[in-house]
């Protein structure tokens, strides 16, 4: 099985992990994350305003990619895959805005909305199979108390994004359980942990990155995962650090067995 | 041609004021089979129905045309005073220059012009009308209520009072509903039991009133005066005759484990059940899906147990067929289910609970025997949050549009009943409007705040978070302050949007009662018919038609018996004379009307005919206008255009037509 | 005055919020995990912009305090959705008065080693124009 | 652009006694405008609709026809609005081979309860109507002034 992949800019310099990671655990689960051929930044924020439309174009030509290759289009960067997604409905249900930008694009063929967009995760709940994925799993983390974090991006607008439960959302959960460790469930974890705020206003990104950590580790949380990197550096920069936060592909790769091979 | 009267209504400004009501009278004057045109202040008043009757003396009128409100209003009226002037009443027709007219359009001209279109159709079609006679249809003197709540036990009494007979259909063990589950009552602070349950005694020893619990409508047929009921009446598997109410089955039957519907699942109740105390029948039920008997083969223990050998496997689903001239829908309401709202954590906390679960916990019968505490460790609560309009007032896609009424009242009462019984408890509600009209509402609220300290705060709240140690962390705002507040709370008590009780769906569409988007039943007329579906013969009782207290309740209980004594009070029914008609020299017999035909209202039998001279006995079809309700399906399936709807003739629609293109 | 509704009627435009849905519950407010940064709470970002007192909003600091979470959209009950208007309006004051919140020569002093690229481009979609 | 000159398409409304027609009375009476092009004919249900009324109206210069009903499930005679559905079904697709576009036709579901969506049915209808322009296939030119 093979998938168009999007990784984003993040992905490329600070977090290269999470992308080494994704792809030595996709080759362990028998699929293949196909690089986008020309790919641009995704903006990292869904454009603001309504009239916007050259900012959604970098995202219409990677979902065009995809659909042209007859692929699912498969993101691991929460932003990115918030950005894209809503750009893909934008094009599949907003006449205008599928118009304007099919204009601008010039396609063979005007662009519809007609990419699946998956994260990397709904590929491992909706294709692998979480029970499946157990059964590959070589290096079971058993015991390990780990705390989800999903933050905003990915479940945020719930009806555009139809990733899970808006509110108590359970895919990172049966994730964790699938390779074997203990999910921690605790409230906050779909809440935001300050985003871009923290470049001016740290004080601000600390208060929030606390509460979703004491939170956690109230709830005996020995680490926490997360699907984000600016959410990654948030929590690692912004608390007093005595909760690890990984990447959920590096537990993903440790428990197939396959870390090694990424680094 | 037929000798036109045309009566155009100002009524008063609504028309008036966007048609140019003197324009219409001059234009429509010129038309052919016009003999007459007045216009009016207000029509339907007696000076309006007099110049009716005076037109019709004086120039003869054959055909009247009425320029005014909905047909739906006052077609009634005009058809009334035509007959005051010998005329058939069917000889009217009604031109909507208000509702579909002025009350739609600003610009005088574009209305005026429609005005004039619209009186046109009308005359068009009344030159092609021709006398109508109504039949007459039989009346069953008794009447179906659907639902033993509070609002069908009220109507049924009220009905029986009158001396007709009256069948209540309940599809839970017991009568009682939503009220029976009610610790207390506003705004008096009755018990709910103590006032509900000599209710429930009075019907169950009604001679006049006959209860079938465990039962539900499955099938009906006919129509006002007459219909047919079939009601399924589910194995109980419990022989109502024997059983003695011991309740010796329950205490010894080992499955134990079936969340009590009761009591809101907050504790579990045994296979063999009756859902609460006062219970009436006092008869249990086996539920099936959980009895080890009916699971395994195995067990038995209620039967060994049973003095009285009432207990009967084998029983099966009884359909009773019975004969009704009126139904009354009661079937009430329930709460919504709130997984959509998980920011409140009400599927992670036990804590946090509905208000109507709060009801079983102050209950002395209920889980917690009326002890307040937390259902998650059983410790009293030192603080506790309630939230309004949780699901309530809402546009986006996971709630109710539409306020639930009864929650700034029950949650009024809750604060203050706690206070009340536990001075130590904090109690904070947060709202958006505090809504109270009602007698003595306010002035109860008002002691909520003044008398007991329930600390009101005017603000929603946006998350609770269940914490480490048990309590739960309330995030809301206080909007007069302007503040985001966080504070612990040991409860949550969500004051839960309610909606029409599920089964209500099916129910209207086997009476054809008419359903909003809400799955409220509509009413006939929003304010003047307010206890009538538009369908004859059916009646609406209490929150099926939209939400109420139980006040309300009773008072619309009460209105929909009078309503429906009203109708059984009729020894015989005026038919619709709108019916199908089938010329016997165009028809051939074919049988596809009688195919389509809702009421099987079309028979066929063979018959002499003379056709241009040629007599031979022919196979036609035959409408019974005692069963033809005039929908005119017939009308369009018939291949050789045999079968026409009188009063809506294919001649009709089509002069309409033409004259709307004209 | 008729500038300002012109403002407004923009802020609509560009966030496709029609605020007359709003009820006044207050929900954003208290779902708003900025809340105490803001001198114009989210629930008042919506009156602002029904009484068409644009200028209030251009210079209020609560345009460079919203984090873009979503949460007042996805528990907003009315479908007002605050936090679009508060993007909406941001976006009215980079664009028309090139009043940049993060100025290109602040950057480098903000920076730190692990800061990820993310970060930085949605920091300067929000902040500039 | 006048008044006058502009385009004002005839419309014809079928609408159900039980249903429809008290969404559009409801319509009335909350003031909901929708365009006056439309007019409205009362049947007493959608089944009694013949699609010779809707040919007849083509023929005598409607621009568009539209009928409404009961929801489905919903029919105050339990099924007459499954028979329209069907038979409005096959008659648009026959009217859109003679060259009447399919949107100058449309069934709609309205309930007693829909006063909104009756104005916004008849809105949206209208609009399309006027953007199909006048209606020239199927008209009688011997209707013609």
């Amino acid at each position: 099985m093979k998938y168009t992949y999007y990784p984003g800019c993040t992905l490329r310099t600070k977090a290269k992990d999470l992308d080494a990671y994704a792809k030595a655990s996709a080759k362990a689960l028998g699929f293949e994350l196909e690089e986008v051929t020309q790919w641009q930044c995704c903006g990292g924020v869904y454009p603001l305003g309504s009239d916007e439309i050259a900012t959604k174009l970098s995202s219409v030509r990677v979902l065009n990619e995809a659909k042209e290759k007859g692929q699912d289009l498969v993101t691991l960067c929460s932003a990115c895959h918030h950005v894209i997604k809503r750009v893909n409905d934008d094009m599949k249900n907003v006449p205008d805005i599928q118009s304007r930008a099919n204009n601008y694009m010039k396609l063979p063929e005007p662009y519809k909305g007609e990419t699946n967009v998956l994260h990397f995760l709904e590929v491992l709940r909706d294709r692998v199979g979480f029970d499946n994925l157990k059964k590959m799993v070589t290096n079971p983390l058993t015991g390990k108390k780990i705390g989800a974090y999903y933050g905003c991006l990915l479940l945020r607008p719930g009806e555009i994004l139809a990733f899970d439960n808006p509110e108590n959302p359970t895919i990172i959960e049966d994730f964790i359980k699938a390779i074997g460790a203990t999910p921690v469930v605790y409230p906050y974890r779909n809440e935001c942990c300050g985003g871009y705020i923290s470049l001016k206003e740290k004080d601000m990104a600390k208060s929030m990155c606390d509460t979703i950590v004491e939170s956690a580790k109230g709830f005996g949380a020995e680490m926490l995962i997360t699907a984000c990197p600016l959410c990654m550096y948030n929590l690692n920069k912004n608390t007093v650090g005595d909760v690890p936060v990984y990447y959920f592909t590096e537990l993903l790769a440790e428990a197939l067995g396959v870390k090694e091979d990424a680094e | 041609m037929q000798r036109i009267g045309v009566f155009v209504c100002h009524c008063g400004s609504n028309i008036a004021a966007t048609v140019d009501v003197k324009k219409v009278v001059e234009i429509i004057s010129q038309e052919p089979s016009v003999v007459h045109c007045e216009d009016y202040q207000y029509m339907c008043s007696e000076a309006g129905q007099a110049k009716i009757l005076d037109a019709v003396k004086e120039k003869n009128l054959s055909g009247i045309v009425v320029c005014s409100c909905s047909p739906r209003m006052h077609e009634g009226t005009f058809r009334k005073a035509a007959e005051r002037a010998g005329l058939n009443p069917y000889m009217v027709e009604i031109a909507n220059i208000r509702e579909h007219c002025s009350w739609i359009h600003k610009d005088m001209e574009e209305a005026t012009e429609k005005a004039v279109i619209l009186a046109r159709a009308a005359i068009a079609k009344v030159n092609l009308n021709a006398p109508l006679f109504p039949g007459e249809s039989r009346v069953t003197k008794r009447a179906l209520v659907i639902g033993g709540g509070i609002a069908g036990i009220q109507t049924a009494l009220d009905i029986a009072d009158a001396g007709y007979e009256v069948d209540i259909v309940e599809k839970t063990p017991s009568i009682g509903g939503r009220m029976s589950q009610l610790d207390k009552t506003f705004p008096t602070l009755d018990c709910s039991a103590c006032i509900l349950t000599p209710k429930m005694v009075e019907a169950a020893a009604h001679e006049k009133i006959n209860i079938y619990t465990y039962s539900e409508v499955d099938k009906v047929t006919g129509f006002v005066g007459d219909f047919t009921v079939d009601i399924r009446k589910k194995a109980r598997s419990v022989d109502m005759d024997k059983c003695t109410g011991c309740g010796v089955c329950q205490e010894k039957c080992p499955s134990k484990k079936t969340p009590s519907e009761f009591n809101r699942g907050l504790n579990n109740r045994s296979a063999i059940y009756t859902p609460f105390a006062q219970a009436i029948p006092n008869v249990p039920v086996i539920d099936r899906d959980a009895c080890i008997k009916f699971k395994t083969g195995k067990c038995g223990l209620c039967e060994k147990v049973c003095q009285a050998g009432a207990i009967n496997y084998d029983q099966v689903d009884e359909i009773v067929t019975e004969k009704y001239g009126a139904i009354v829908v009661a079937t009430g309401f329930d709460t919504i289910k709130l997984d959509n709202y998980d920011e409140y954590a009400y599927n992670q906390s036990k804590d946090v609970i509905t208000s109507l679960e709060l009801e079983r916990v102050m209950n002395a019968a209920g889980p917690t025997k009326g002890h307040l505490e937390r259902l998650s460790d059983g410790k009293h609560p030192e603080h506790i949050v309630f939230v309004q309009c949780v699901g309530s007032r809402c546009n986006d896609n996971r709630g109710k549009s539409y306020c639930s009424k009864i929650c700034c009242m029950y949650t009024a009462k809750h604060a203050m009943l706690i206070r009340d019984k536990y001075p130590d408890v904090k109690v904070t509600v947060f709202y958006i409007d505090v809504r109270t009209p009602g007698k003595n509402f306010d002035e109860f609220y008002r002691r909520a705040v003044e008398e007991y300290g329930v600390n009101y705060i005017k603000g929603q709240v946006g998350k609770v978070a269940p914490q480490p140690d048990g309590s739960l962390l309330v995030q809301a705002s206080d909007l007069l302050d302007n503040k985001q507040i966080k504070m612990k709370a040991d409860m949550v008590v969500l004051a839960t949007a309610i909606e029409p009780e599920a089964s209500v769906r099916g129910i209207a569409t086997m009476l054809t009662a008419s359903i909003d988007t809400n799955n409220f039943l509509t009413e006939s007329h929003a304010k003047l018919r307010p206890v009538e579906s538009p369908t004859a013969g059916i009646f609406l009782s209490g929150v099926c038609q939209g939400p109420k207290d139980i006040p309300e309740t009773v008072a619309q209980a009460g209105a929909a018996a009078v309503k429906a004594i009203g109708l059984l009070a009729k020894d015989k029914l005026l038919t619709n004379p709108c019916t199908a008609k089938s010329d016997e020299l165009l028809c051939n017999g074919c049988s596809v009307c009688a195919n389509v035909c809702p009421y099987g209202a079309i028979s066929y039998e063979v018959v002499q005919v003379n056709d241009h001279g040629i007599r031979e006995d022919r196979r036609v079809a035959r409408v019974n206008n005692a069963l033809c309700q005039g929908c005119g399906a017939c009308t369009v399936a018939c291949p050789s255009g045999a079968m026409d709807l009188q009063g809506f003739s294919n001649r009709q629609i089509i002069a309409e037509v033409d004259a709307i293109c004209r | 005055m008729s500038h300002g509704a012109n403002k407004a009627d923009k802020i609509k435009e560009i966030s496709g919020v029609n605020p007359l849905k709003c009820m006044k519950c207050g929900k954003c407010s208290a779902t708003c995990p900025a809340f105490d940064e803001m001198d114009i709470k989210p629930h008042q970002f919506v009156s602002y912009v029904v009484n068409d007192d644009i200028e209030a909003l251009a210079s209020s600091k609560s345009l460079w305090k919203c984090l873009s979470c979503f949460a007042c959209i996805e528990r907003c009950p009315r479908s007002v959705q605050p936090g679009k208007l508060i993007d909406a309006a941001r976006q009215l004051v980079v664009r028309e008065k090139g009043a940049d919140y993060l100025k290109a020569d602040e950057i480098p002093e903000l920076l730190d080693e692990e800061l990820p690229q993310q970060l930085l481009v949605s920091a300067f979609r929000r902040y500039r124009r | 652009m006048s008044m006058n000159n502009e385009f004002k398409p005839k419309i014809v409304a079928f609408c159900c006694n039980w249903c429809s027609y008290a969404g559009a009375d409801l319509a009335g009476s909350s003031r909901l405008q929708y365009p006056a092009d439309v007019k409205i004919i009362r049947v007493p249900c959608s089944c009694r609709v013949n699609p010779m009324f809707i040919l007849r109206a083509f023929e005598k210069g409607a621009d568009g026809v539209i009928m409404c009903g009961c929801h489905p499930g919903d029919c105050h005679y339990s099924t007459g609005n499954y028979y329209a559905r069907r038979r409005m079904t096959l008659l648009f697709s026959m009217l859109e081979y003679l060259g009447i576009e399919n949107g100058r036709t449309r069934v709609e579901w309205v309930s007693a309860a829909e006063g909104v969506k009756f104005s916004t049915t008849m809105n949206e209808f209208v609009d399309k109507i006027r953007s199909l322009g006048e209606n020239v296939r199927l008209g009688d030119l011997r209707c013609k002034d």
